[in-house]
């Protein structure tokens, strides 16, 4: 029975494995809390950063984008920003809209 | 699926595809998560998505922040279990990966769960798909990403299905779930994204 | 592996029907985009002629308002959906393998699968002529025109699940090109060596993959909004119609460019086999390529400068629709450049090429124009635009397609489309395309707008109208010249030699036709223009090693998984439980695919 | 082969040129042109117009020249072999720079007649809201207190400001001597002003300009330009409430029109004039179709698609759907009254119609 190819050299162990799983579930429970405290305008950016985190976490590790060749990083990240654009642009011309009336 | 031609980068063709897939897919939930975000600011009649008061009346507001981030952690806790199938696959540990894998389909199943719970919840609550905006936009967001999460339980019963009429790893085995793996971590991190929006956001 | 299915025995035949209904062969499944591209085309042709006829003369009375409402959407879906883009996918599905010098794509029977879809989407938008409900909203359909209050049956249903099962198949057919273009190339041809051609089908692919999920949410919402009560794009229950613009268009103008860089692509294998010099400055048009990739999915807001979008978004988007013509540019002069200097043989490939050359040029000129917002504030929505768009679309695509027609005609069926006749569908084409559009800047400026059934007489559009007609009866019988032409090679005796034109590309190394296993050795390419290259340094490449070589048997279950989606699309017409039933089959036969030996 | 080949391109680009250069004149003269500026919005977008289009002219003769040339010069002739170079880093920088310097000088004026196009309106602005409906445009005059449909008179020299809304689909306001196009979105509120510059006896010709249905091509509407003197005794007209009938016919089409609130007949009941029309002083006070109380005073009906006199108004009542396709199939459409009422009670109706000056 062969083994699979590629990427086994560079595998995480299991024990690695369950602290990033640990590591997520934190970042979790911190952001429910942050969400409960009054923290007025510092709220939105720390939940962006904070799940920026977790996304670059599974991202890197769990789809182990991070041991890949480097044109399958560049494909996800091109097409990530592509749509991270095209959200903000819209987002940012329907806010600052003048003429939407039923406003 | 098709032989295995040489590749000249070196990357399964199969897996370039999924990648390639999951980037396609980007744009799909970046445009649902635009309509989400495009009418968050202007839902003008009850149920709304949080407490607020409307001219002297106050609403309570529908979303439930403790239950989906519960939800959320399941569906986080089926992304390791995946990555340990996936480990167990790739060192031929066969009692391992069909462990991991029965605990990723339950817990995805678990997850589709709680959304059938919410949606019901939401729509005895009075929060029809045509009753406001937010109604429209989230049921189509979630709807779509529940599919996805489906699908995904599906593909995983199939895998596991395969491996019970062979009990011994084929030569593609641990590739093939190796790939559900890329696009289920694909829909967790899709819903991290619209737990972070959707739930955290103040509005 | 698992024993063959219960359902059929698959014996090895290679002719008749069922060959073609379950061929996995990329050349194969090419001619069937091209076949159908072709009858879709002709049948989008007809449609416009009853337009223009009806246009000829002032508050014409041939054709009634819903009729030509119905005919000018579907004129326009047709060509863009039915006809350039399965011409340009015959291109890439018959010539990506053969240039890049692979045995056939990455994954055969997706390849099947993304036609049918193709040709199920076709026949279900098709069909709304015949069920009366042919959508008339225009091909943009901007809301809250296509809301159930303002539409009459279900023009619109048709629309967005035509609409939905087309770009599953172009979302798909992408994929498994880039994965080829990326994985398959023979031995020695780096990024660098690829023929410009296929690097402008890896761009189209691309601009495909990332722009159609975009247009699947606006065409779920609407069919959400029609049929479910959901008010995405009514405003009176705090929809916003711009929504829809907003998505349709970032999808709409990647769109355009798919539409084009097939056309760009074949332009530049012609020009420089018919000029006997190699392409001028390569890397420079690969990057005027790719940066029309990225920065198509920054102008979509061209499309809306007049629906009160603001001062700053309006300078922005100006900008980069402004900056977009740049590449276009460097392209233009780098084809001149290419003739330079040239021994230019005139024939009908070079001619359409030629033409290509001069209209797209004129196209792009009145497109820069409205990039501007004060003048497309005066061009929006008038036949100026009309003009623009015939020039870079008529002039451009089209003029390229048939170039690659009678260029590539020899090696996909081993015969030659009439020289002389080829000359004659030329000029045809090409006096008739300026007479049918260049008067429509004219009646842009005196400002025609567009999409009017009836306009009055003192006006001052008579004239234009009646020589923009004549003009589309030539367009008419100028196709009727190239059918004649086809009609005629189908019936000659296949005498085409392997590399008729000394062209430089690898699918002129093999046989015209091709064996259906392309190379008997797969080739190794040393520089950029294969064939020239062994040709100067006088190396000839053992071609008859035979060792077994290995194809994908063929398979019904991409036909089947079509059929599958066709029922559900069906049913989304109908009732949803038609849809249920089309669901069963697509995993039924998802199900046979997986277990389907490959060996 | 050749020399007829390239006699025919020469032919066929001189033949464009030509027809190009002939169809300039008639440009200005054309009641909906574009390039006959009157006010000074247009005259802001006619400033970039000449230079982009000169621009584009110049880059037009100068790549068709060089197709030609260069397709004549390096045709295929006996012992001329081609020349096998493939780039030139030099010539690349140059023709990219090229475009860019083009696209620069076309970006320059764009960029700051936008901000002017775009602008908020004067304070002492006539304000007018255009509100567009499916293929007609009600304008109403907030400050006169004026209600009108398709034609409106606005006084030179003076700003005039139009706030564009829409109670259905899209829609497109475009005079296209006096000012851009601007689109009338529902749910949006959009703005558009400018200051007519010329007064004259014809009217300017607009048109609705985005997709809006079956009958999209016969929404017109008119602007007439008057001097101020004019202007303000066409305010007075307006503002008047209507008079009653004078002749014989008129009066029993006006007892007609204004105590019927439906009409039945044989072929079922139409709901009545004064349910959807509105007429200043009468009963009538419907509010979905034209105002009716100067409708005589109207150069044309049904959106300035046909002449406002007898026999077209007899035929637009009797069936609307015959001369504007789709308006009595739409939900709320007209019904067409020849299957309600007789040859006589319609006429009765248009000369009490023709009398509301």
């Amino acid at each position: 029975m062969e083994n699979t190819h590629s990427s086994d050299a560079n595998h995480l162990s299991i024990k690695q494995y369950l602290k990033i799983g640990a590591l997520l579930t934190i970042i979790t429970i911190v952001e429910l809390i942050a969400s409960y405290v009054a923290l007025g305008a510092l709220l939105v950016p720390i939940l962006l950063i904070l799940s920026a985190i977790k996304f670059v976490i599974v991202v890197a590790y769990f789809m182990h984008l991070r041991f890949e060749h480097r044109l399958l990083s560049q494909i996800f990240t091109f097409a990530f920003v592509l749509a991270l654009c095209i959200l903000l642009a819209l987002v940012a011309l329907f806010i600052y809209d003048p003429s939407i009336s039923n406003r | 699926m098709s032989e295995q031609a040489h590749s000249v980068t070196g990357i399964d063709s199969r897996k370039l595809l999924m990648w390639i897939f999951l980037a396609s897919d980007c744009l799909f939930f970046g445009a649902l998560i635009s309509t989400y975000m495009i009418f968050k600011g202007n839902i003008n009649n009850p149920p709304y998505p949080t407490d607020r008061i409307v001219n002297g009346e106050f609403f309570h507001g529908l979303l439930n922040i403790p239950l989906t981030s519960a939800s959320t952690f399941v569906l986080l806790m089926s992304s390791v279990a995946m990555v340990l199938a996936v480990y167990g696959a790739q060192n031929n540990n066969l009692k391992m990966m069909k462990g991991w894998l029965i605990s990723t389909i339950g817990l995805g199943i678990f997850f589709l769960l709680f959304q059938v719970y919410e949606f019901r919840h939401f729509l005895h609550e009075g929060l029809g798909i045509s009753t406001n905006q937010f109604g429209a936009s989230f049921y189509l967001m979630t709807g779509f990403h529940g599919v996805h999460v489906g699908i995904g339980v599906i593909i995983l019963i199939s895998l596991l299905f395969g491996t019970f009429r062979r009990n011994s790893l084929g030569p593609d085995t641990g590739f093939h779930i190796e790939t559900a793996g890329l696009y289920w971590h694909f829909v967790d991190i899709v819903w991290i994204v619209i737990f972070t929006l959707v739930y955290l956001m103040p509005y | 592996m698992t024993t063959a299915l219960p359902l059929a025995v698959k014996e090895e035949t290679n002719s008749g029907i069922w060959s073609w209904l379950t061929t996995v062969d990329h050349k194969k499944i090419g001619t069937m985009y091209g076949v159908s591209g072709v009858v879709f085309f002709i049948i989008a042709g007809f449609e416009a002629l009853l337009i223009r006829t009806q246009l000829a003369v002032p508050n014409g009375t041939i054709i009634d308002a819903d009729t030509y409402n119905q005919l000018f959407t579907m004129h326009a879906l047709m060509m863009i959906f039915l006809g350039v883009m399965p011409m340009g996918a015959a291109f890439f599905n018959w010539l990506v393998p053969l240039m890049i010098g692979a045995r056939d794509v990455a994954f055969p029977r997706l390849n099947a699968f993304s036609f049918w879809t193709f040709l199920s989407g076709a026949l279900l938008l098709t069909s709304s002529w015949i069920f009366g409900d042919a959508p008339d909203v225009g091909w943009f359909a901007y809301a809250p025109l296509t809301e159930k209050a303002y539409t009459v049956g279900q023009a619109m249903d048709f629309y967005a699940v035509g609409l939905l099962l087309l770009g599953v198949a172009s979302t798909v057919a992408s994929l498994n090109f880039v994965v080829t273009i990326i994985n398959m190339r023979a031995p020695g041809m780096s990024w660098f060596r690829m023929p410009v051609f296929v690097w402008m089908i890896f761009v189209v692919a691309w601009l495909l993959i990332l722009s159609l999920p975009v247009l699947t949410i606006g065409l779920v919402q609407i069919y959400f909004d029609r049929n479910f009560d959901t008010n995405f794009f009514n405003p009176m229950g705090g929809g916003d119609p711009l929504l829809w613009q907003h998505l349709f268009w970032i999808f709409g103008h990647p769109e355009v460019y798919v539409l084009i860089l097939p056309s760009m692509g074949i332009v530049s294998e012609v020009l420089p086999t018919f000029s006997r010099k190699p392409i001028f400055g390569y890397s420079a048009i690969v990057f005027a390529g790719l940066s029309i990739a990225v920065l198509g999915f920054a102008v979509w807001s061209h499309h809306m400068f007049t629906t009160g979008l603001g001062p700053v978004p309006s300078i922005v988007f100006s900008a980069s629709t402004m900056a977009i013509g740049v590449p276009t540019g460097v392209k233009i002069f780098n084809w001149l450049a290419t003739m330079w200097g040239g021994s230019i043989r005139f024939n009908s490939a070079s001619m359409f090429s030629i033409g290509f050359l001069a209209l797209f040029t004129i196209g792009g000129i009145s497109g820069v124009m409205h990039a501007s917002p004060p003048i497309d504030t005066q061009q929006q929505d008038t036949y100026f635009i009309v003009a623009h768009i015939h020039y870079v679309l008529f002039g451009g695509a089209v003029f390229g397609i048939f170039s690659g027609f009678y260029y590539w005609w020899p090696k996909f069926f081993g015969r030659f489309l009439d020289e002389k006749l080829g000359q004659i569908h030329f000029w045809l084409f090409f006096i008739g395309m300026n007479l049918t559009f260049f008067p429509m800047h004219f009646l842009g400026v005196q400002g025609m707008p567009r999409r009017i059934y009836r306009y009055d007489a003192d006006l001052g559009w008579e004239t234009w109208n009646i020589v923009a007609t004549l003009g589309s009866y030539l367009l008419g019988v100028g196709m009727l010249v190239f059918l004649y032409a086809v009609w005629k090679a189908y019936k000659s005796e296949p005498d085409a030699p392997d590399n008729p034109w000394d062209a430089p590309t690898l699918e002129w190394a093999t046989s015209s036709p091709p064996p259906e296993h392309d190379f008997d050795v797969v080739p190794v390419v040393e520089a950029r223009d294969p064939l020239w290259y062994d040709r100067d340094n006088n190396i000839t490449r053992e071609k008859t090693k035979d060792e077994h070589i290995h194809l994908p048997p063929p398979s019904y279950y991409p036909l089947l998984i079509s059929i599958g989606l066709l029922v559900g699309g069906i049913g989304m017409l109908t009732t949803l439980m038609i849809s249920a039933l089309g669901v069963l089959l697509v995993f039924y036969a998802i199900w046979g695919w997986v277990l389907e030996p490959t060996s | 082969m050749l020399s007829i080949m390239k006699r025919k391109t020469v032919f066929s680009f001189s033949a464009i040129i030509g027809i190009f250069l002939s169809a300039c004149s008639s440009w200005q003269t054309d009641p909906q042109t574009t390039v006959n500026p009157k006010s000074d919005m247009a005259y802001l977008i006619q400033d970039v117009y000449v230079l982009v289009s000169w621009l584009a002219l110049i880059v037009f003769v100068v790549i068709m020249f060089a197709i030609v040339y260069i397709s004549w010069k390096f045709r295929e002739r006996p012992g001329v072999e081609a020349q096998q170079f493939h780039g030139d880093t030099r010539l690349e920088i140059i023709w990219t720079l090229i475009p860019i310097l083009i696209v620069v000088t076309i970006f320059i004026p764009t960029a700051n007649a936008i901000p002017k196009m775009k602008s908020d309106p004067p304070a002492n602005a006539l304000q007018i809201d255009v509100v567009g409906k499916q293929w007609w445009f009600e304008f109403k005059y907030p400050e006169l207190n004026i209600t009108t449909a398709n034609e409106i008179h606005i006084p030179v020299n003076t700003p005039v400001a139009f706030n564009l809304e829409s109670t259905d689909v899209i829609h497109a306001f475009w005079i296209p001597q006096l000012g851009g196009k601007v689109d009338m979105v529902p749910g949006h509120s959009n703005k558009m002003w400018f200051t007519p510059t010329e007064a004259r006896k014809e009217a300017y010709l607009g048109q609705c300009t985005e997709f809006c249905g079956t009958s999209h091509a016969n929404m017109l509407f008119r602007v007439f330009v008057d001097e101020q003197d004019d202007f303000n005794q066409w305010v007075n007209d307006q503002q008047s409430v209507a008079i009653p009938a004078q002749s014989e016919l008129a009066k029993q089409g006006e007892a007609l029109l204004l105590n019927n609130v439906a009409f039945i007949s044989e072929n079922g009941s139409a709901v009545g004039c004064v349910t959807c029309h509105k007429i200043e002083g009468t009963t009538a006070m419907g509010m979905l179709a034209p105002n009716l109380t100067h409708i005589a005073s109207r150069s044309t009906i049904a959106a300035g698609v046909f002449e406002n006199n007898k026999e077209n108004l007899i035929k637009w009542i009797s069936n609307p759907s015959k001369m504007k396709p789709g308006v009595s199939e739409r939900t709320g459409g007209m019904p067409m009254y020849e299957n309600y009422l007789s040859e006589e009670q319609i006429e009765s109706i248009v000369a009490y119609l023709m009398e509301l000056q």
